[in-house]
């Protein structure tokens, strides 16, 4: 007998045809669906309007730090300052190297040839391959005299000349004229320009820290460093510290407590604890609502009644864990050995004592790691809730990139969120091994 | 009737961060006047301050005019107003000023029908209730009048996002001062052309409002009266005591902190009130 | 060296005529243990709960007596309002599409790269064992970023809309899955691998047909229950202007007063959804499970 | 000292347990045996009060046990141990606290709460393990031991109870012949030493036969045997059962001094050749 | 056609096969026998590259085939079956697409990914089941048949290979008597009909001595007898495993004809004394 003329044979062939056609359909099914998806959210014109120069500028800004030279063409005071900001302004009369004043003239060098001369009557760039940009008032506005044709990097109106090259920026206005270097680093990271320690090498700071003279004789150069860097008024690394540990509190608070709340009513709610079938239904719907509306909406919620602060979201985080855990734990208690539990019912024992020999003993792992598990995500959440409450590192972090200004802020932030997600998660990690197995 | 602590809330535009450190002297200086502790709270939004004073969990706020003009309309008698900010001219208001990309060939409000319009957001006076009543009664429903009518968050956001093609035309504001090449003296264009998110050769003005009063200094009404006299008093006098705090506390120049009444808000309030009839 | 010739230190050892000291002493030390940690644990508990009140702007017992002041202003307009309702609710479906479109092509493109990933994370799977490390690290980085940052970023640099928030999600997503997929490959029997290896099968085919057909129940639960979660990522996203429902929840709150009719229209809708969706999945995954059980 | 009278159970509408009567005089050794699903474990646990009867009355003492409730039906509970086939034991915890489970009804519950044993009880329980050969694991977890040993700590555990009655079912079902016989001659030296009634459900005829002083054949929920272990021969096994001819005893049995059958084998030739 | 060179495998400084060498001229029916760890699946596993040598080399048909790499080593895979003790199906899936998993290595990744099994595979799959007798099975899941079964389909995947040589690493250690036979007979019959050259990992002496044309036997990773069944006296078998004079073969034998000896129930009563 040959095979195909097997009896078997006509019913196998069948089978795998149909097989065949399952395992092309759901791949199709996938791709029609994520063709609609494509056309739905309109990626097409996304395309057009992504803006790469966008991401390349954030890109950069991310590890770099630009230190402006303005000048105010109302007085003629010429100053720099590292971003701009008070914190990082150069002492009056002072400048970093690249810059220099001589009279009413102040010469930067922005590298490669790149130099801008700001003079009495108006400001020169002069940009190697291309010529000398040359810009004075003129009436109302502004003169500029640059090789033609202008190219697209000079950005040239009547009352505004901003130029852009790799070497820096430039800018002139009617009221004042700024030029900016950029650099690769966080600047002033560690200590702001009026600090006796900014600029120094790590070499020098480590033998100032160990044995050098005292720089203030009130407090050792260690203290002193370690007061300038909390005290940083640039990258403020005290606030920072406490926004960190106040998303932490609202995760930690949030998840044990919800936790917490969640185990007796999870008794209620299992199936083979409570014979109360209304009363079940009910909790189980209230856990059903607490966990559906997320955080953020009970946050909001709540804020009016506890107004702003790591409270409300941690009361947040903990309202919707009630419910997750509440559902989670009493699907554990329903799953429960039943064997464990009559051992402990036939010796007599009372319905707290079963509770807790027959029951408790079996659940805890489950309840542990959990709730340990969720320690991690609800510091995610906690980050996004503090960014609404107003607390913790989320609310530094979105606001940093709503006013779209410090990048490098941004980036140290998000590093401090990853570094505390992933603590947080080798810390519950730890936690659930050690309880679990040592118990 | 005695206070246990007082809490402030804070907006305006910068970080989080920048807020805390330029009044930190306010409130060090308030802490010292009324003798409990005092914090400082940045909620994200007008939102958070809002609830915060209606629910009394804040005891004082700068606000903007419209957000004060819906606290006023929810519970009228949850706060007090207390002073306003004088600019360097002596003038009590600033702009919406409704704009868009050179290059987009936009020139005033009237090219500007049929295109994507972005306001910042629903609590703001300047990104959005000044601004939204004015064209509505110059064009009409405004979602006819515009292809679509949005809002960006922020308005940071807003200029950033018609800068970037993201909305043909959007408002934001300033005091109006100064050159519209420098984004005037203050106010959210000069600061996003210093950061140098954008440059102001790029855009262009359609159209700026009538004064929009400045927003008011508010003092939660339940607090004991004395606890308002001595704030408002230390406030009023800031100027004259601590020049720099000043600086911080008005996010700027400014001339002084002076008393204002309810009828500098009586134009917002009706405005908000007619927007929310319209709903 | 004395110690290993003659056993344990005799302090060690059970002292015969008293057998059950050690085992008193030994209960007495654990329940000093465990009490230590529940004492320590509460009072962590107890002093983060103070820090945290004093750093909040309202009290805690204060706050309660004001709990229901916000919803019960929310829903007394409702319902004077009540009529809107329904024509709100219609409004908001669009957005409410969206917002289940994110959350299901984010879950698919996630689930789709955590399965590769995830495999090529697996010691004993992996396909160039090397990299192993590299991509468990990759994939916890994917996990610890919160979906926020990522959708803000790209809103920057994309615009708004559905993309940003897609793309945040499934790398979350993506890092997640990966994690638990790992875990459960990681339990697969390795021995239809190691036969399909014999026949000279590649990699691709060892996975397909010798891990995917024991872990698939295991990840499609695990996959469900992730699109479930990703429905409310996808709407909270919506807040920080990534499109969808929860834009529009988050601007007709900030509206407040006046338009809280939407605020609960839009709640509703979006609340049943939710809910819905979870009770879907829940039956799917016990049938799942027990399928896998047979 | 037990009467058993007219107890019934129904499930649905079948009976379990249908209307069995039985006295037991003195403290004895009492085995039950049956098919599965004889009733025998329904039974024991209605003595236990795991399982409500339908109808009947069981008087111990003179007291009828079926009709208590609450405390009393906890107390009750107390004074007669159960012996579970799984042991039934909480495998998470160390051995000597499942010993100690046994006394839980005789303490306060507060103290029990948080592990609370007074020393003398701990002293107790350890003294139980050691005269059950087992006082070394005491400190070890229950699920870190073998089958015999769990099941030596349920007896343990059952004579923590110091109970007037110990009820067995089928205590040496899930184990090998070597731990099976460990465990019976315990069951069998606590009921010589301490006389107390032990009621035993066994599954295996030369079990009953080796250990009983009595037998009691269940089948479906009514008693067709009740005498002496040498009146239970192989035909009334046979109706006990309802096996037919080719019943053999070997084929169940646990005794380790039984040779395994060749009926395997035979079996396998049979379907090779 | 196949000489092994030097073969050496090291797992950290321990030699699981050291340098052994032995050449198999023609097709025949060698068995590999050795107590446990003396290197028999190791070398199996070496020769179907699954573990990888550490020195040495195995050339078939004058090809190295432990230096292949890639899709080389892969197409040597598909010529050279593997048969395992613990048969490594994919449980999942049905008995055929198990067997047709045996050309895998002549389908695209991506065909064999959606099931794409030409007709004609899929009934020449069928064929060898029904040579092996279970082509009933075909449509069944594999984990839902009898261990004997399972074996005949990796049997059947292996013939599905068409292979050069096939190995068997104790293709009956975890089968019982019965199906122990049915296996050894149908591997046997395949070496006699398509005179494929079978090596065979045996544990136990009588399966070699009855099956093997050529018995190979391992200690400590050395071959240290290499000969003909009838050369493997019990002396010899002694050195193999290195038991002293108490070895009895049967306690060890799966022969169905063998009589189980009484060596546990010994064990059992002397713990018990
Ligand atoms: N909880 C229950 N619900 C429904 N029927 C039950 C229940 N418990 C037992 N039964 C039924 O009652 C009958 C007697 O069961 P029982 O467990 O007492 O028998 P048994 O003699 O102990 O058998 P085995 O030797 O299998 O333990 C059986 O038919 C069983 O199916
Ligand atoms: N992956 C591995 N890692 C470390 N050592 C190994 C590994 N595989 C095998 N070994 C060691 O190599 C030696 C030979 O093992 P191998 O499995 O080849 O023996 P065997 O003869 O097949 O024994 P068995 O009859 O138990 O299968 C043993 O000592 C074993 O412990
Ligand atoms: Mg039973
Ligand atoms: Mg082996």
């Amino acid at each position: 007998m040959t095979a195909a003329t097997h009896p078997l044979a006509p019913a196998l062939l069948a089978g795998f045809h149909r097989r065949k056609l399952q395992a092309i359909a759901l791949p199709a099914l996938v791709m029609l669906y994520l063709c609609y998806a494509f056309f739905a959210f309109d990626i097409p014109s996304l395309f057009a309007k992504a803006r790469l120069d966008n991401a390349a500028i954030l890109a950069s800004d991310f590890w770099s730090y630009k230190t402006h030279v303005t000048r105010d063409n109302r007085t003629g005071r010429v100053f720099a300052a590292v971003e701009g900001e008070a914190k990082g302004a150069y002492p009056a009369g002072t400048f970093p190297d690249w810059v220099s004043q001589t009279g009413a003239t102040t010469t930067i060098d922005l590298g490669t040839g790149h130099v801008v001369t700001y003079d009495a009557t108006g400001a020169r760039f002069a940009v190697p391959g291309y010529g000398t940009i040359d810009i004075r008032p003129d009436g109302a506005g502004l003169k500029l005299t640059a090789p033609e044709p202008l190219p697209d990097w000079i950005n040239a109106s009547g009352n505004r000349v901003s130029v852009t090259t790799d070497a820096g920026r430039f800018t002139y206005t009617r009221s004042k004229v700024e030029t900016f270097r950029y650099f690769a680093g966080w600047e002033l990271f560690f200590f702001t320009l009026d600090s006796p320690f900014a600029g120094k090498g790590w070499g020098e700071l480590a033998a100032l820290a160990l044995w050098g003279d005292r720089i203030d004789p009130a407090r050792s150069n260690i203290a002193g460093m370690a007061h300038d860097i909390w005290t940083n008024g640039m990258w403020h690394h005290a606030d920072v510290a406490g926004a960190i540990f106040e998303t932490v509190l609202m995760a930690f608070l949030g998840t044990f407590g919800g936790a917490i709340i969640a185990l007796p009513l999870a008794f209620a709610a299992a199936r083979n604890m409570n014979p109360l079938a209304p009363a079940r239904f009910a909790l189980r719907r209230v856990f059903d609502f607490t966990r559906g509306v997320d955080g953020l909406i009970w946050t909001i919620i709540l804020s009016r009644a506890f107004g702003p602060g790591p409270m409300t979201g941690a009361l947040a985080i903990l309202i919707t864990d009630a419910g997750a855990f509440g559902k989670s734990f009493s699907e554990a208690l329903e799953n429960i050995d039943e064997k464990q539990l009559e051992g402990i019912r036939s010796t007599g024992a009372n319905a707290l004592q079963r509770a807790r020999f027959g029951v408790i003993p079996q659940i805890t792992p489950v309840l542990l790691s959990q709730t340990l598990y969720s320690l991690e995500s609800n510091t995610r959440s906690a980050t996004v809730i503090g960014a609404i409450v107003g607390g913790g590192i989320g609310l530094l972090l979105t606001q940093a990139i709503q006013t779209q200004k410090d990048w490098e802020e941004v980036a140290y932030y998000i590093t401090l969120i990853i570094l505390m997600v992933m603590t947080m998660d080798s810390l519950s990690g730890w936690l659930r091994r050690k309880l679990i197995k040592g118990a | 009737q005695e206070i246990k602590e007082f809490n402030i809330g804070i907006l305006g535009g910068e970080n989080a961060q920048d807020r805390m450190t330029s009044n930190e002297c306010y409130r060090a200086k308030i802490e010292e006047a009324l003798g409990v502790p005092v914090k400082l709270f940045t909620p994200a939004d007008y939102d958070g301050v809002i609830q915060g004073l209606l629910g009394g969990t804040l005891d004082m706020a700068w606000l903007g005019a419209s957000a004060f003009a819906k606290i006023y309309l929810t519970d009228a008698k949850a706060v007090d107003l207390a002073l306003t900010k004088q600019n360097v001219d002596g003038s009590t208001g600033y702009y919406s000023i409704a704009f868009a990309r050179k290059d987009s060939g936009i020139t005033s409000l009237d090219d500007a029908k049929g295109k994507v319009f972005a306001f910042a957001e629903p609590n703001s006076t300047s990104g959005y209730l000044v601004p939204a009543a004015e064209l509505t009664e110059k064009y009409g429903d405004l979602k006819q009048y515009f292809a679509d009518v949005k809002f960006s968050g922020g308005h940071e956001q807003t200029i950033v996002g018609v800068a970037n093609g993201d909305f043909e035309a959007g408002v934001s504001w300033a005091d109006g001062l100064g050159n519209w090449e420098d984004g005037y003296t203050s106010g959210a264009f000069r600061k996003a052309a210093d950061a140098g998110l954008v440059d102001m050769n790029d855009l262009v003005e359609l159209w700026k409002s009538k004064p929009i009063p400045e927003g008011p200094m508010v003092v939660r009404a339940a607090l004991p009266q004395d606890v308002k006299d001595k704030v408002t008093q230390l406030t009023a006098d800031l100027h004259e005591t601590d020049k720099d705090c000043a600086y911080g506390v008005a996010a700027g120049e400014a001339k002084d902190f002076i008393p204002v009444t309810l009828d500098a808000y009586q134009g917002v309030i009706a405005a908000r009130k007619l927007q929310e009839a319209s709903q | 060296m004395v110690d290993i010739a003659f056993g344990p230190t005799p302090g060690k050892r059970p002292d015969p005529k008293a057998p059950g000291a050690a085992y008193l002493a030994m209960t007495r030390r654990k329940r000093l243990y465990g009490g230590l940690i529940l004492v320590v644990f509460l009072a962590m508990l107890a002093s983060g709960f103070h820090a945290a009140e004093t750093r909040n702007a309202g009290g805690f017992l204060s706050g309660l007596a004001q709990l229901d002041d916000f919803p019960r202003e929310v829903l007394a307009e409702a319902w004077t309002k009540r009529a809107n309702l329904p024509a709100l609710m219609w409004a908001a479906l669009p957005s409410l599409i969206e917002t289940v479109n994110i959350a299901a092509v984010s879950t698919l493109i996630g689930v789709l790269a955590a399965s590769l990933l995830s495999l090529l994370a697996t010691r004993g799977l992996a396909r160039w064992p090397l990299l192993t490390p590299v991509i468990r690290r990759l994939l916890d980085a994917m996990r610890a970023i919160p979906e926020v940052v990522i959708a803000l970023i790209l809103i920057y640099i994309l615009g708004g809309g559905p993309i940003p928030a897609m793309v945040a999600i499934a790398i979350h997503t993506t890092g997640a899955m990966g994690k638990l997929f790992s875990e459960v490959a990681e339990n697969a029997d390795l021995k239809p691998v190691e036969g399909l290896a014999s026949v000279g099968a590649t990699w691709g085919q060892r996975m397909w047909l010798g891990i995917l057909p024991q872990v698939a129940p295991n990840w499609f639960s695990y996959a469900l229950l992730r699109f479930e979660i990703n429905v409310r990522a996808s709407a909270i996203l919506g807040f920080v202007g990534a499109g969808g429902i929860g834009y529009d929840l988050k601007i007709a709150m900030q509206w407040g007063g006046g338009r809280y009719d939407s605020v609960v229209a839009i709640f509703l809708v979006l609340f049943a959804t939710i809910v819905l969706i979870d009770q879907l999945s829940d039956r799917l995954r016990h049938r799942l499970v027990k399928g896998a059980a047979q | 000292m037990l009467q058993v009278r007219n107890v019934t159970r129904l499930f649905g509408t079948k009976a379990a347990v249908d209307n069995i009567s039985f006295d037991v005089a003195k403290s004895g050794f009492v085995g039950i045996i049956g098919r599965s699903g004889a009733g025998k474990s329904t039974f024991l646990r209605m003595m236990n009060r795991l399982t409500d009867a339908t109808g009947g009355e069981i008087a111990f003492e003179g007291r009828n046990i079926l009709t208590l409730q609450g405390a009393d039906k906890r107390a009750w509970q107390s004074q007669c141990a159960m012996i579970f086939q799984q042991f039934n034991l909480v495998p998470r915890m160390d051995v000597a606290s499942n010993v100690l489970h046994g006394i839980l009804n005789r303490r306060s519950t507060l103290s029990t709460m948080f592990s609370f044993w007074p020393d003398d009880d701990v002293l107790k329980a350890l003294a139980i393990l050691d005269r059950l050969g087992i006082a070394e694991q005491a400190t070890k977890r229950a699920e870190a031991l073998s089958g015999g040993q769990q099941q030596r700590v349920a007896i343990a555990r059952a004579l923590m109870q110091d109970p007037k009655v110990i009820l067995a079912d089928e205590p040496i079902a899930s184990l090998d012949p070597m731990n099976a016989q460990i465990v019976m001659d315990t069951l069998r030296r606590i009921h010589d030493e301490d006389r107390r009634l032990v009621i035993a459900n066994l599954h295996t005829l030369d079990t009953a036969r080796r250990y009983c002083d009595r037998v009691i054949g269940m089948r479906d929920g009514r008693i067709v045997f009740d005498g002496t272990p040498e009146q239970l021969t192989t035909g009334v096994a046979r109706d006990i059962y309802g096996a037919d001819a080719s019943f053999s005893e070997n084929a169940t049995s646990t005794s380790i001094e039984a040779l395994p059958s060749d009926a395997d084998a035979d079996y396998a030739r049979r379907m090779l050749a």
